[in-house]
């Protein structure tokens, strides 16, 4: 222990209203002239409680910060279903540029005739990749993208007068998959998975008819494998008149060699903050449009994009569209950036990343196959999937390996997902990784399997990982003891 | 008459950057404007005029001059020179207009882009040399430079939006009359949502070491086909757009031509362009005669110089554009008649061969204009 | 491609590893039917030079907001965003991170939403507030759902001084969870009476503040009288500079309180990606929607920050969860956070009253135009004017003159007749006394 | 009092005269882990066998306590609220979760005794 407390470059960094001098700013501005107001007598007479610090303090505090997160740009983020790959510095450039950075959504529409232009070339690149007719951009997320998706065939069954009631989804599926079917008003039932980790069709017939409004899929699966039997899928969910969602979380894999269109998708959303490399930012903005087919296309919430008079236009008001599910025209800043990616892979980088993809994803499976017990036999597609039969009778669990991954200097797996698996380990490399780091990746890997076998391991894995600003932290405590803000010691007048 | 310069020595004639990649197209090439140029590809006129009404054509006009005006106040200054409203162009926008001679008479028509701190004119290839010579002598400490290293080319009809969607999305965005910087294919151009068919499309400033790239890059897409000078006269023809050195030259006015439209309000009244006397006349008290369209009755096309004569048989004007019109399926001209007579619909008389043939004065164009206005 | 490190030499490496002859072994799963030979019928890969040439093309078709007269609000506004905001969220720790499930390697970006909760909840008044959703209308929308399961009520009331496209957003929320909403029409006046529509079976009453119009009421009334009636007061802010100087909507009883965050630290972008704030009172927290941090200590005892109450999320409670919302704004919030932390109690004062005193400089000056009537008595840093034609025709008139005169409502709800020469206009910080004599002559000129 | 029976979703009932008591067996506080949070019914509020009664949660996990039978809720264990470890600590004492009066003492005999219910673990588990 230092008498500080900080540990050379990592440095303890106390709460901003810890710093708190009242009267303090870090911003100046011009002195308000003052003179009465026209609030209606409804200005605030007490202190809202923020804390006051100069810029200095400001930048360091949150430089310090920084410095406790892990990041793509630091290190392998081998997170299944998260796709996280490199950000090129190259799209944050163009999404500030005068002229895009700085456009107001409710401007007249002849001085953002560029902005739309470039919608309009996003949703090209984006139907092109996935051989469907249309998109919805509007959608700020993957959840978001779904909820759009589910709500669009909900308003062409009813535009049909088909008021259907029960949404399919596989074991294997995320988690946002049942929750918007739910918010969408409809039953989730759950398809089991075959012993090949894939979608059992005899239970999907089983579950088929007139009521189902929708099968939710996400193809490659959760299990990082491609459901082989998708088409047919596909048909029967369409022969009784019922929609495929398809979840595009896992679209890296097959992006520029595979077309979901070609695989009977009614509607899809694509992450563009996975896939497309917009940044993920600690959770977030991301950016979810939704393909859709034929049959759904007229359904899409507003705004649309046109075609009129030779130029795209921007619609923001029409019967048919079932609404609208955010203030303006979607996520612009990730457009641009997922743009700027695209345009610089063009149609053939765009391949090379799905394959890359995939093969950096079986050269790690095949790597650790001796060390970890693959829940599949292979090949995988873009993530391979361990279960923890190679843990049995060490007591060290899937949740140790991914704390001590942390001590070897990557950001653990995804683990115990898909719930399918017994103690899940999802590995997702993506393209961006070279093969020196996959190997050492793999090499870390490999010693953390064979200490698991040594004795008093279960002890030492426990109590991992050590190397980092933190050590486990007591997550039960949080939940029974909920402390979810910042109070001052003294209660002053700031508080409630 | 101002005529292109006869040149027979085919040697001597100029090249453009495609001039090779025409030849291994096939073009048959003759000379124009002392440039040896495409008249028509193995399709021949009649499908290449059809093509570019259907789809896309490409045309090469590197032969046209690029002129690029700098110095202060230069919008200002143009203004001595043309009668358009200069200082009205919005950034980014493109106007038509002529270079007036002090008698009113037409030197060239051009077309002037306010690229903000600077004007760039496109004149036509026969009279490029000229007009810088009047351009550098009219408007002291204005640099005038005539664009050596550019090629021009042509993208033009309803298929073009979508070749410039795939490989130039920002120009998608251009209304008629406006340009912008922006890489086609990766190529940095400059794009003008303009052109000479009457059909919506694009004319593209290109390096001229780029350029063969460029027009083997959009002859890929599957719109678009390669159109010879043929079948852009035709196009212009029923489009009724004016050839200098035809329709409009010295003798002709503004006025007269049918151009007042180009000529803005401010300048009508404050004039201070050459010839400003007389065309501020002719607009208060109409011309003499006035530039129209001639539709022949019969099948036989009246051509250049044809004479007219009025139902009673006095002559009154010539054709001076002619020829079958491949999308009206008829023969169709353009002249100057006397005033009295230009009225659509009055019956004409058109001497091909020796003998007068029935015609009618009609409103131009004889193909409506399928611009992309905002 | 310069974002690929795999060499030709090291994929032939790797095949053999693996044991396989060819990539396309790798895709036998996928039908042949559905592979694609050849790559999609798009331009090829392109470097960082050609690339920017044609985004600035983009840039260079638009109108942008920076150095013209801008009146535009609506949910959107033109404010100074201080220089290290953009520099310390381009830090790559903080932008190429991702959600912290893993809380050992991602303390920095909890005790940031730590500290952005915090704040939230001081803003707001309020008790809780939520890590972001993704921006004011969703906010708004996902805060009905949470007062009918709070209430057990299946009936929404939004004041006719709500936002039209927030209006439009609950509605379509709504209609796909089946619940009631009785949206009153549009109140440029701010006479309504939303008390009135009040019944046993109302979960929630939705009010903005300061209103669409920009009126700028008092919420306690209100508040007291849903709460009488058993149902919850929801308030919404579309421009949160308005808490620097306003009372909080939670010293004025407000149960929940949703919120654009875009004002402080997040570009206009046209509209997106913005911040959806979400506070609410201590005993709702287990039915609040959208990732919680908090405090608790690591093994040796040191204080540190977890993702908690996830068993209300997607993730774990699938179908059941309180919303499926999973990522979220979180680099906005941290924009948002470090914006306010430069600012501070002072500085966001201060801020919120340069708005209001550019707001009725602008008011004072267009009320002295001919042909422009300001409709509201009270505003914060947005107004109402009621023009002599209608409003998208002056707007776009002056748009040729380089001027964004501010929005006509008719954009936002052309169904509308009456409100059609209503034109909304804002200032802030930002907005000149030039500005603001560019827009009173040019809009003269337009009126006359 | 009668000895404890017990249901195939892991929940004990104890009968008091017409007034059940009812919790969480060692088995599944054991499957849950730490408990963080009790959601219990209102007082007076009438529940029908199956239908869900209560909800129990650890950091991980959330799940329903289903009505092991049909009756009125006469009683909750507030204490949960404060310390919901109670229920870890002691499932089948101090960590109860609800009295009810049945509506119909029937119901009982669809209920496991305490030899059936391990039955039940063994072969299920």
């Amino acid at each position: 222990m230092t008498a500080t407390g900080h540990r050379g470059l990592d440095h303890e960094e106390p709460l901003l209203f810890e710093q708190d001098e009242p009267g303090r700013t870090g911003v100046d501005l011009p002195a308000p002239k003052g003179g009465q107001d026209r609030l209606g007598g409804r200005a605030r007479t007490r202190p809202l409680g923020l804390p006051g610090l100069a810029e200095p303090q400001v930048v360091r505090h949150f430089t310090r910060l920084s410095q406790r997160n892990y990041a793509i740009d630091a290190g392998m983020y081998p997170l299944g279903s998260c796709t996280m790959k490199h950000n090129p510095r190259l799209n944050e450039r163009v999404a500030r540029l005068p002229g895009l950075g700085d456009l107001h959504p409710l401007q007249p529409a002849k001085t953002v005739r560029g902005a739309v232009a470039l919608m309009h070339t996003l949703a090209h690149w984006l139907t092109t990749l996935c051989g469907m007719p249309a998109v919805a951009l509007s959608p700020a997320a993957g959840a978001h993208g779904e909820l759009c998706g589910l709500m669009t065939i909900r308003a062409a069954l009813e535009a049909r007068g088909d008021a259907r009631k029960r949404v399919l989804v596989p074991e294997s599926a995320h988690g946002t998959n049942p929750a918007t079917a739910a918010q969408c008003g409809y039953a989730i039932e759950s398809i089991p998975a075959t012993a090949r980790g894939r979608v059992d069709l005899a239970a999907l017939k089983a579950k088929l008819d007139g009521s189902v409004a929708a099968l939710m899929l996400t193809n490659p699966n959760t299990c990082g494998l491609f459901e082989d039997e998708v088409q047919e899928a596909a048909r029967l969910v369409h022969q009784v008149g019922g929609f495929f969602y398809g979840d595009g979380a896992n679209f890296n894999a097959i992006v520029g060699r595979v077309r979901p269109g070609d695989l009977g998708v009614d509607a899809m959303h694509i992450n563009l903050h996975k896939t497309f490399s917009t940044p993920h930012g600690g959770g977030g903005p991301g950016s979810g449009p939704v393909v859709l087919s034929e049959a759904l296309a007229p359904f899409a919430p507003l705004p649309h994009i046109v075609v009129r008079d030779g130029r795209p236009r921007l619609v923001e008001h029409d019967g048919k569209a079932f609404g609208r599910i955010r203030a303006f025209h979607g996520q612009m800043g990730m457009f641009i950036r997922a743009l700027a990616y695209m345009m610089s892979h063009g149609a053939d980088g765009l391949r090379q990343v799905a394959e890359d993809s995939v093969l950096n994803a079986n050269y790690v499976m095949a790597a650790l196959k001796d060390d970890f017990t693959p829940a599949f036999p292979g090949p995988c597609m873009h993530e391979c999937l361990f279960d923890d039969r190679s843990l049995k009778d060490t007591g060290v669990t899937t949740l140790d390996i991914a704390k001590a991954l942390i001590d070897e200097g990557f950001h653990p797996m995804t683990i115990y997902f898909p719930l399918v698996v017994h103690g899940a380990l999802l590995v997702e490399p993506t393209e961006t990784e070279s093969k020196a780091t996959l190997d050492e990746f793999i090499g870390a890997m490999k010693a953390l399997a064979r200490r698991a076998h040594e004795e008093g391991a279960a002890e030492r894995f426990h109590a991992a990982p050590t190397l980092a600003p933190r050590r486990r932290l007591d997550e039960t405590t949080a939940a029974r003891k909920p402390v979810l803000r910042w109070r001052p010691a003294t209660p002053s007048a700031a508080a409630e | 008459m101002t005529e292109s310069p006869r040149v027979t020595d085919v040697e001597s004639l100029l090249r453009t950057p495609l001039h090779d990649l025409h030849v291994s197209l096939g073009a048959r090439m003759v000379p124009f404007a002392g440039y040896s140029m495409p008249v028509q590809y193995p399709t021949g006129i009649l499908a290449e005029h059809r093509h570019t009404r259907t789809a896309a054509g490409l045309f090469d006009v590197a032969h046209m001059g690029q002129v690029t005006l700098r110095g202060p106040d230069v919008h200002r200054r143009l203004e001595t020179l043309v009668p358009a409203d200069v200082q009205g162009i919005a950034p980014g926008a493109v106007r038509y207009s002529q270079l007036t001679d002090e008698q009113g008479g037409i030197l060239d028509d051009l077309m002037i882009s306010n690229a903000g701190d600077h004007v760039v004119a496109v004149v036509n290839a026969s009279r490029k040399h000229a007009d810088v010579a009047h351009m550098k002598a009219g408007l002291p400490g204005i640099a005038v430079e005539l664009a050596e290293d550019r090629a021009l080319l042509a993208l033009q009809g309803p298929g073009s939006a979508a070749v410039m969607a795939r490989l130039a999305p920002p120009a998608a965005a251009l209304a008629f009359m406006t340009f912008t910087a922006c890489p086609v294919a990766g190529i940095p151009c400059g794009v003008s949502r303009s052109g000479y068919t009457g059909e919506d499309g694009f004319e593209i400033s290109v390096p001229a070491d780029r350029a063969v790239a460029l027009a083997e890059r959009l002859l890929a897409e599957p719109e678009v086909r390669p159109i010879g000078l043929g079948a852009r006269d035709s196009l212009r023809l029923e489009a009724g757009l004016c050839l200098y050195g035809h329709d409009i030259d010295t003798t002709t006015t503004p006025v007269e031509a049918g151009l007042a439209w180009s000529i803005q309000a401010r300048r009508r009244r404050e004039g201070g362009f050459p010839g400003a006397a007389v065309i501020q006349r002719q607009l208060a008290e109409g011309p003499p005669r006035r530039r129209v369209g001639l539709r022949p009755e019969g099948s036989a096309p009246a051509r250049e110089g044809t004479e007219i004569l009025d139902a009673a048989g006095n002559a009154i004007g010539r054709v001076t554009s002619g020829g079958f019109g491949p999308t009206v399926s008829a023969p169709v001209a353009m002249g100057y008649v006397a005033a009295a007579a230009a009225a659509p619909g009055t019956p004409v008389q058109l001497v091909v061969r020796g003998q007068a043939r029935p015609a009618r004065v009609v409103a131009l164009p004889f193909v409506p204009h399928r611009y992309k206005r905002s | 491609m310069r974002y690929l490190p795999l060499t030709q030499e090291d994929r032939r490496a790797m095949l053999a590893t693996i044991g396989v002859a060819s990539i396309d072994d790798l895709f036998v799963d996928v039908p042949p039917s559905a592979r694609l030979a050849a790559p999609v019928d798009l331009p090829l890969h392109q470097g960082e030079i050609e690339v920017e040439r044609t985004f600035r093309a983009f840039a260079a078709q638009n109108l942008g907001t920076t150095g013209v007269p801008c009146f535009l609000g609506a949910g959107a506004y033109r404010h100074h965003v201080p220089a290290s905001v953009d520099a310390l969220i381009q830090r790559g720790e903080f932008l190429t991170s991702y959600t912290p499930y893993q809380p050992e390697v991602s303390q920095g970006t909890l005790q940031a939403l730590f500290e952005f909760q915090t704040m939230v909840a001081m803003m707001t008044g309020m008790e809780v507030a939520n890590a972001s959703m993704y921006d004011g209308a969703s906010a708004t929308a996902e805060a009905v759902l949470m007062a009918n399961r709070v209430t057990r009520r299946t009936r929404a009331v939004l004041s006719g001084g709500l936002h039209p496209h927030y209006r439009d957003t609950v509605v379509t929320y709504a209609r796909y969870s089946d619940f009631r909403i009785e949206a009153l029409p549009l109140d440029p006046e701010g006479r309504e009476d939303l008390a009135a529509r009040l019944d046993g079976d109302t979960s929630c009453l939705v009010v903005q503040y300061p209103g669409f119009f920009g009126h700028v009421r008092d919420l306690a009334p209100l508040a007291q009288k849903a709460h009488a009636a058993g149902a919850l007061l929801v308030v919404v802010v579309t421009e949160a500079v308005a808490l620097g100087l306003l009372e909080t909507p939670g010293a004025m009883g407000a149960d929940i309180v949703v919120a654009e965050g875009q004002s402080l630290g997040i570009p206009l972008s046209f509209g997106g990606p913005y911040l959806g704030l979400f506070a609410t009172r201590d005993r709702y927290v287990r039915q609040m929607p959208g990732r919680i941090c908090g405090e608790t200590t690591d093994a040796e005892g040191r204080r540190g920050w977890v993702l908690t109450l996830s068993t209300r999320e997607q993730h774990i409670r699938r179908e059941k969860a309180t919303s499926n919302i999973c990522t979220n704004s979180g680099l906005c919030a941290l924009a948002f956070t470090i914006h306010l932390a430069l600012l501070g109690e002072a500085g966001f004062e201060r801020l919120a009253r340069l708005n209001h005193e550019a707001a009725i400089r602008l008011a004072d000056r267009l009320a002295s135009v001919k042909g422009v009537e300001v409709v509201n008595d009270t505003f914060f840093n947005e107004l109402t004017l009621r023009l002599a034609r209608p409003a998208a025709l002056a707007v776009d008139a002056l748009a040729d003159a380089r001027i964004l005169a501010g929005v006509p409502v008719s954009r936002l709800a052309p169904e509308d007749k009456a409100s059609e020469n209503l034109l909304l206009v804002a200032a802030t910080e930002l907005t000149t006394d030039q500005e603001i004599e560019a827009l009173a002559t040019a809009l003269g000129g337009v009126l006359s | 009092m009668t000895e404890r029976r017990y249901t195939r979703e892991h929940e004990w009932i104890t009968v008091d005269g017409d007034v059940a008591t009812v919790g969480i067996t060692d088995f599944a506080q054991e499957q849950l882990g730490d408990v963080v949070y009790v959601e219990l019914p209102a007082v007076g509020r009438k529940v029908t066998r199956g239908g869900e009664a209560a909800v129990v949660e650890s950091v991980k996990a959330a799940s329903e306590v289903y009505a092991p039978l049909s009756g009125e809720v006469v009683a909750v264990n507030e204490a949960l609220a404060q310390e919901p470890a109670t229920v870890n600590a002691d499932p089948f004492g101090k960590g109860w979760f609800l009295k009810m009066k049945l509506a119909d003492r029937g119901e009982l005999d669809g209920l496991m005794d305490e030899k059936a219910y391990r039955a039940f673990l063994a072969e299920s588990h």
